[in-house]
């Protein structure tokens, strides 16, 4: 598969030029070809935002749908036809923010999707407002005197609940994010990568070079298996770090659980209801004790 | 009392929640169906799991009935307050079967008292649970049903449980029947219900149930909601029977996710439903006017109860109409059905699902506690009446999901049918749903999706206007109040009087304009306060409907309010 | 160019997102401001952080300007495809002041070319970014200020910058100047605005800040909201101010949060308010039927634009009304109220707060991008006129939150302050706040809550009747459109027409079926598809007005569409 | 004090017999007694639910309020007026399923609440729906097949998003849920208390029983300062541990952050708007550069 496959040619990008979100367009491109997940086989959900907008900047079907609301639509994707591939992409606010029930709620329930976050520790679309991962004191316009809430930590978060898949990218290094990416969605089940995405027009704290700066991979050493590690080095001080923080194998998907495919696996949309079991339901009213 | 020749009799228990009052009303209404009488049951409760004050009213009678009636004629009271409880529904006519100490000082000669030591024969059995029992082969025996047709019933009934439960269930109805034979020879009481064979085998159900079994009919096979009161029962239904008929039902985090969710299962192909109730659909008006953007077709179940906020969980009204109409940011159409039957709510849940598929559409069936929770016997639904139209189409290369068709419903493709990516966004688009901000664009998709009002404006359910199609008088209504208007207007017993229902009331019929406008006087009876259909007629037909009969206490209409409602304003 | 006698201008400013227009916008019009021009200015923008094609309509009269024109005097496009874009404002008389290669093929002779050669000037100075000075400079000159008086202006704007950037701004301005002269001299390029003393002092501001100052002054000490826009400034001003003016101002994890902590607020005895757009206004719905169940005063700016869904984010729209009006389950009061005026979006945001905490109702403030957006010079606000008026009461032990009382508005209490305990419940509740089953006590909330209403209609805010208090034609418009069509009628120059215009649109005043029957024609205007207020004024009134303007490609109306508009339909 | 200050005397109480709610209502008056808390200092926020009715039985100040939304006035309440005392009470489905999203942020806002959550595994109110802390398993009549969702930890999230207290209580051993309430309340801060309450009705697994045998306490050796320590206590298999497992004594208060207390401790209702200060800022509109 050529990565030309999803280019939409000559258009309009609404993105500022420099900003992550390029880097995250060309290495999800990238992923999915060497993946061989073509276009007709790929759902993307995104909910509002900067990062967001990604569907259509790319050759895919997709639903962008309402901020915050990404998850929600994608579980039910992917529940409906499980054939398809399904990933649900938004910005930090998007998902953590504005989205964070339904954060907390589908690692509890492991679809198996991909979950990308552009983590660039602001609102972009909106001007630059603190989103739930800015760090304590970036000031904005809103938070005039800077932030003061706690950072959200969506590692240490999805860890606690125990997500099947929990890593973080820096679209500065593009092809352990590929490799990342990669993995996520080969992952069976819920995966989360956290990226950071530089935002050079409202974030001119965590810049690029700042990430540079405060990031490193984990070590080799580091056991994914660990979740208590793997805690540990989420809620780490220091560099914040990279790579895949923890997998558990052990998780049954959504899609597995819900039981009407194991022994029909027709997606949703070839099915008939059988109006002779129907029926045979209906006269139960006429008897039932 | 002398024998009355009595042929509709309202029995009425009243007790605490958890006392087994639903289990009376389980047993003896199918018990009597089975007998081959017309049966009704419905039910008023309070928002508590034990204790409290819980009625439940069963009308057992010779003709159909489907209405709730002021009238009790036989009360069984469960425990003390339970007459108090019901004291405004009481008359002199009232027969009060009790223990002495449960009606204990409240014996004033206002009705008249009959005791039955239900506890001591319950206890004399083996345990006073099996009082409710007595009281079944009491009410049983009352109503003219044969011992041994009893208890098969009860065997049946019980059939699940060990023999010993079983044994002792059926010494309890025993009793019970053998209580009712005494009374009737001691002090005359009995009741003469005409059985009627073709009774025997029809259905019988409640709202919840012909909603959900319209919906697997529709062709639903995804839900997605949030528990809340009066719509779980049709979730609980498509749960119960899921996996035999291919449903997801999906317990969503919060409704928020319920209503995208459903958004997402439609657009990979599904046919999806949410049910909620107004505090619920409060939180899916934003994805309301998602699903107006994205021209998605969407089912929503909206059991209505009595709000602002919280308000009375388990009652009814049917204050949500203006809500369901106009909430949602920015413009675009929807459609609102209103089931008055359990008929209608069986063909017209099968038919949203249809309607929301071909105009793209949220189709939105306002029901309420009254409907959901009441049941009576009906001959049965029609399967060769019902059919799923799949309106989605193959896509091909190059598939605009949003092109400029005439009457605004461009063909709908889903991922992974056909070989075109199909788009769709939240934003204003263009044809191939990838965003844009050209603003003539703009106009021409705000004109295309109210466009499609226009076109589902050729297939709006007419209202039902009976027992004339010439009248003075004209009874306005909408929605679950259907039965209760219908009666009451029989038993007003004028040849001059008509009923108009509308089982759809948006968009509303073109038709209203003209029968109203025939009408000498026009009466219109809801459930709210304000008089909210009254005020979609206005709007509609600039015709304003002044008599209005109007209940918002959280309870149903009765048949004798709304009479009597009647008989004040058509003198 | 003959030397024109003109006394309004109309520049427009066209280019990428992040291009400075916004900075050439500020300096330019309060330079002018400052020198006595009446400015005016709004702005139509993409909702996109870098790029895409914005645009900024700067008038500059002898006489007060407040509304958005379609002509274009002067355009100033800085990118390719910026003439392009406003094609259809581009008239023979359009003067295009650029340089050669941004302008392009596009020169057919549509327009007077004048050509400026900004980037060259800026470069030469030191730096490309300078150009948007240059224009600065240029404009200001052809309009007739001083050099003396500009370069004051610019080195105060940049006063807080390097030395070397204040000198260097300082230098493009004036070349910038002298271009202009060069322009006056060479082809006969300028435009003879009269200043007005008067101006100079004169306050110049947006409707952002209006709302914001508007708030302070009614005693708005707590804003939750979350980010959206149009409503974002609001939030943002009270932030900057938060400090000096005690108010809380919270960012919001969602507007659900957003708007349960501002009922928490009021019952805490703060006065808050929420800022929103439709998106985020129909996550608080269930908050706003909880707030008319606890009689919860609540005020909230709803930022209107283009919807369903995210539609178009950064344009205008006021198709709400209907959605404010309706939405919330269950019944309970509630007012709209509609600046269309800096002034009353001051004072009405005060008299919000005032109103709320009076009838314990939530009170809606429907504005939208083109209001909040735009500015111009007015006299000022008058302190003496606003009042932050507290109703709330010391409480007794004993104290009843909800005591039936006539007017339906019970003594509001908040805890900590008296003796009592001050209980609020979602439920349906008694006097006292506790949750109620009592059926007839639900009759007298309800109608407790509704009876609110009719007090609430004892203070409605009157439309403003204008020229003529006689008319044969009545233009009816509600909202922003205030000086849109307030020139557009002056403009027609007909002694028979005249302009009502609500700024409280619920509940309608009732002098309005008057007002109307009086006209021999009446037109509704609105920005949305399907004329809302129209369907308000049916409802309300009974009377049908057939000639409608509306407008919804995002965009507000323009003076010359709306005297075309009326023109055609008053023929 | 006299725990009878808060009694309503003779009322309908709509719990049912033997349910945990009665419990915890008695210790919370007991706790708010031993505090010299009374009824005219403290303010009740509840959501919708059976535990959720609380401050009907209780004597106090309250706004009982939305399903899933008792946090958001509570921390607006103690916001405007610090000098109140706040409880922001609720059930499991409440308080993690539909007010998740408050409950991940304001722990990350860390007003001075106390959070108590009565948890009996289900939805009670609504007659015995999963919660999101229900069992792997557990049936009931819209999980007809059992719950398929992973339990929520609310533990272990909290301490992920490093809240300032964090503990667990059985209500079967009133005298230590007292003094595991007496901490929470006295800690300054947000303060969660999940509380285990048998559901009698609608919980046939987890019973009082149930939750003797699989219970117990925190050994005396845990250190709640050490977060790393507290995540693994909380995730452990095997009984579920009680007490106090997190205490981050090191954390500003959101009423402390917020600044406009700092010089003038008058609650909101006391203040008005300065009218001068307020034409000042008039007046730079006139001239505004
Ligand atoms: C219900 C709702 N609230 C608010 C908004 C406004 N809004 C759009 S995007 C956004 C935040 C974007 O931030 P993030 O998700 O971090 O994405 P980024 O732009 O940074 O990529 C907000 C608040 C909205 N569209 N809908
Ligand atoms: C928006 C909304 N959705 C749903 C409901 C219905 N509802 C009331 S209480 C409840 C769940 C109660 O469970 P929990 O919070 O665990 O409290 P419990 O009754 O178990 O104490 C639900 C779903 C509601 N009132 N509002
Ligand atoms: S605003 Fe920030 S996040 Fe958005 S496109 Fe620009 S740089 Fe990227
Ligand atoms: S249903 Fe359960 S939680 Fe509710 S009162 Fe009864 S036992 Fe307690
Ligand atoms: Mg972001
Ligand atoms: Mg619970």
């Amino acid at each position: 598969m050529d990565p030309k496959l999803f280019d939409m040619g000559q258009i309009d990008v609404a993105w500022c030029p420099g900003c992550g979100d390029y880097g995250i367009l060309t290495v999800l491109k990238r992923t999915l070809t060497e993946l061989d997940i073509g276009p007709e086989k790929l759902v993307m959900v995104t909910g509002i935002g900067q990062a967001a907008k990604i569907p259509h900047y790319f050759k895919t079907n997709f639903l962008n749908g309402l901020h915050g609301r990404a998850l929600p639509p994608a579980v039910a994707i992917k529940a409906a036809n499980p054939s398809m591939v399904v990933i649900a992409e938004s910005g930090d606010g998007d998902m953590y923010g504005e989205g964070g029930n339904h954060f907390i709620h589908n690692i509890r329930r492991n679809p198996d999707i991909t979950n990308i976050v552009h983590n660039n520790m602001v609102y972009g679309l909106t001007k630059g407002q603190a989103s739930p991962t800015s760090q304590r004191g970036f000031k904005t316009p809103v938070q005039v005197a800077g932030v003061i809430l706690e950072p959200f930590n969506p590692l240490a978060v999805a860890i606690a609940l125990d997500a099947g898949f929990v890593a973080r990218a820096f679209i500065g290094d593009a092809d352990q994010t590929k490799e990342i990416f990669k993995k996520a969605i080969t992952h069976k089940g819920y995966a989360l990568v956290d990226v950071f995405q530089p935002c050079v027009t409202f974030n001119k704290i965590n810049t690029w070079q700042w990430f540079k700066d405060n990031t490193c991979y984990l070590d080799q050493t580091h056991d994914p298996y660990n979740r208590a590690a793997a805690f540990k080095k989420a809620t780490e001080t220091g560099k914040l770090l990279l790579g895949v923080f923890y997998i558990n194998p052990n998780k049954t998907t959504f899609e597995d659980e819900i039981a009407i495919y194991s022994d029909d696996k027709r997606p949703l949309y070839e099915r008939q209801p059988d109006y002779n079991r129907l029926q045979k339901l209906i006269d139960k009213y006429r008897t039932a004790g | 009392m002398a024998k009355k020749q009595n042929t509709d009799v309202s029995i009425v228990l009243c007790g605490q929640a958890g006392m087994g009052i639903q289990t009376v009303e389980g047993i003896l209404t199918r018990m009597l169906k089975g007998a081959g009488c017309n049966v009704f049951a419905t039910k008023e409760y309070m928002s508590r799991v034990r204790g409290g004050k819980n009625s439940t009213e069963i009308r057992v009678a010779s003709k159909p009935v489907s209405a709730f009636v002021n009238r009790i004629d036989l009360l069984i009271p469960l425990n003390k307050g339970a007459v108090e409880h019901l004291r405004d529904r009481i008359s002199k006519n009232t027969i009060v079967i009790a223990e002495e100490q449960v009606v204990g000082n409240e014996v004033h000669g206002n009705f008249r008292f009959v005791e039955a030591p239900f506890t001591k024969i319950a206890t004399d059995i083996g345990n006073k649970v099996f009082s409710n029992v007595v009281a079944v082969g009491l009410l049983a025996g009352l109503l003219g049903m044969k011992l041994p047709d009893i208890l098969d019933y009860v065997k049946k009934f019980f059939a699940s449980k060990a023999a010993d439960i079983v044994e002792k269930n059926t010494k309890a109805a025993e009793a019970g029947f053998q209580l009712a034979e005494d009374l009737a020879g001691r002090i005359g009481l009995a009741f003469t219900i005409e059985p009627d064979a073709g009774v025997k085998d029809q259905l019988l159900l409640n709202g919840g149930d012909a909603i959900g079994l319209g919906a697997i009919a529709g062709g639903c096979n995804f839900i997605s909601s949030y528990p809340m009161t009066p719509s779980t029962p049709v979730l609980t239904f498509l749960a119960r029977n899921g996996r035999d008929f291919g449903v997801i039902a999906e317990q969503a985090e919060d409704e928020i996710a319920a209503v995208n969710m459903a958004i997402g299962a439609w657009y990979a192909g599904a046919r999806a439903m949410v049910s909620t109730s107004g505090g619920g659909f409060a939180l899916m008006v934003e994805g309301l006017s998602l699903a107006g953007m994205l021209e998605s077709p969407l089912v929503v179940n909206l059991g209505q109860r009595p709000a602002p906020a919280t308000g009375l969980p388990t009652r009814t009204e049917q204050a949500d109409l203006e809500f369901a109409l106009y909430s949602g940011h920015g413009e675009f159409p929807r459609i609102l059905l209103a089931p008055g039957t359990l008929e209608q709510a069986f063909y017209l849940t099968a038919r949203a699902f249809n309607l929301a598929d071909k105009f793209q559409v949220p189709v939105i069936l306002l029901t309420d506690q009254y409907l959901v929770d009441s049941y009576y016997n009906i001959p049965g639904f029609d399967l060769a009446k019902v059919k799923v139209e799949k309106y989605f189409v193959k896509t091909e290369a190059d598939y605009k999901r949003y092109e400029l068709v005439k009457n605004g419903v461009s063909p709908r493709g889903i991922p992974g049918f056909g070989r075109g990516l199909v788009c769709l966004d939240s934003d204003e688009h263009d044809e191939y749903g990838r965003i844009t901000e050209d603003l003539q664009l703009r106009i021409k998709m705000v004109d295309k999706r109210l466009k499609k009002l226009e076109s589902a404006k050729k297939e709006i359910i007419p209202p039902e206007l009976f027992p004339k199609q010439k009248y003075k008088n004209l009874i306005v209504c909408w929605g679950s109040t259907y039965h209760v208007v219908k009666e009451a207007i029989s038993r007003l017993d004028r040849d001059d009087t008509s009923l108009l229902h509308y089982s759809q009331v948006y968009p509303l019929h073109q038709k209203t304009a003209d029968l109203l406008g025939k009408a000498g006087k026009v009466v219109v009876l809801e459930g709210n306060a304000t008089g909210q259909f009254a005020k979609l007629i206005r709007l509609n037909t600039g015709i304003e409907i002044e008599n209005r009969l109007l209940k918002y206490n959280g309870l149903g209409f009765t048949v004798e309010e709304v009479t009597a409602g009647l008989k004040k304003i058509l003198k």
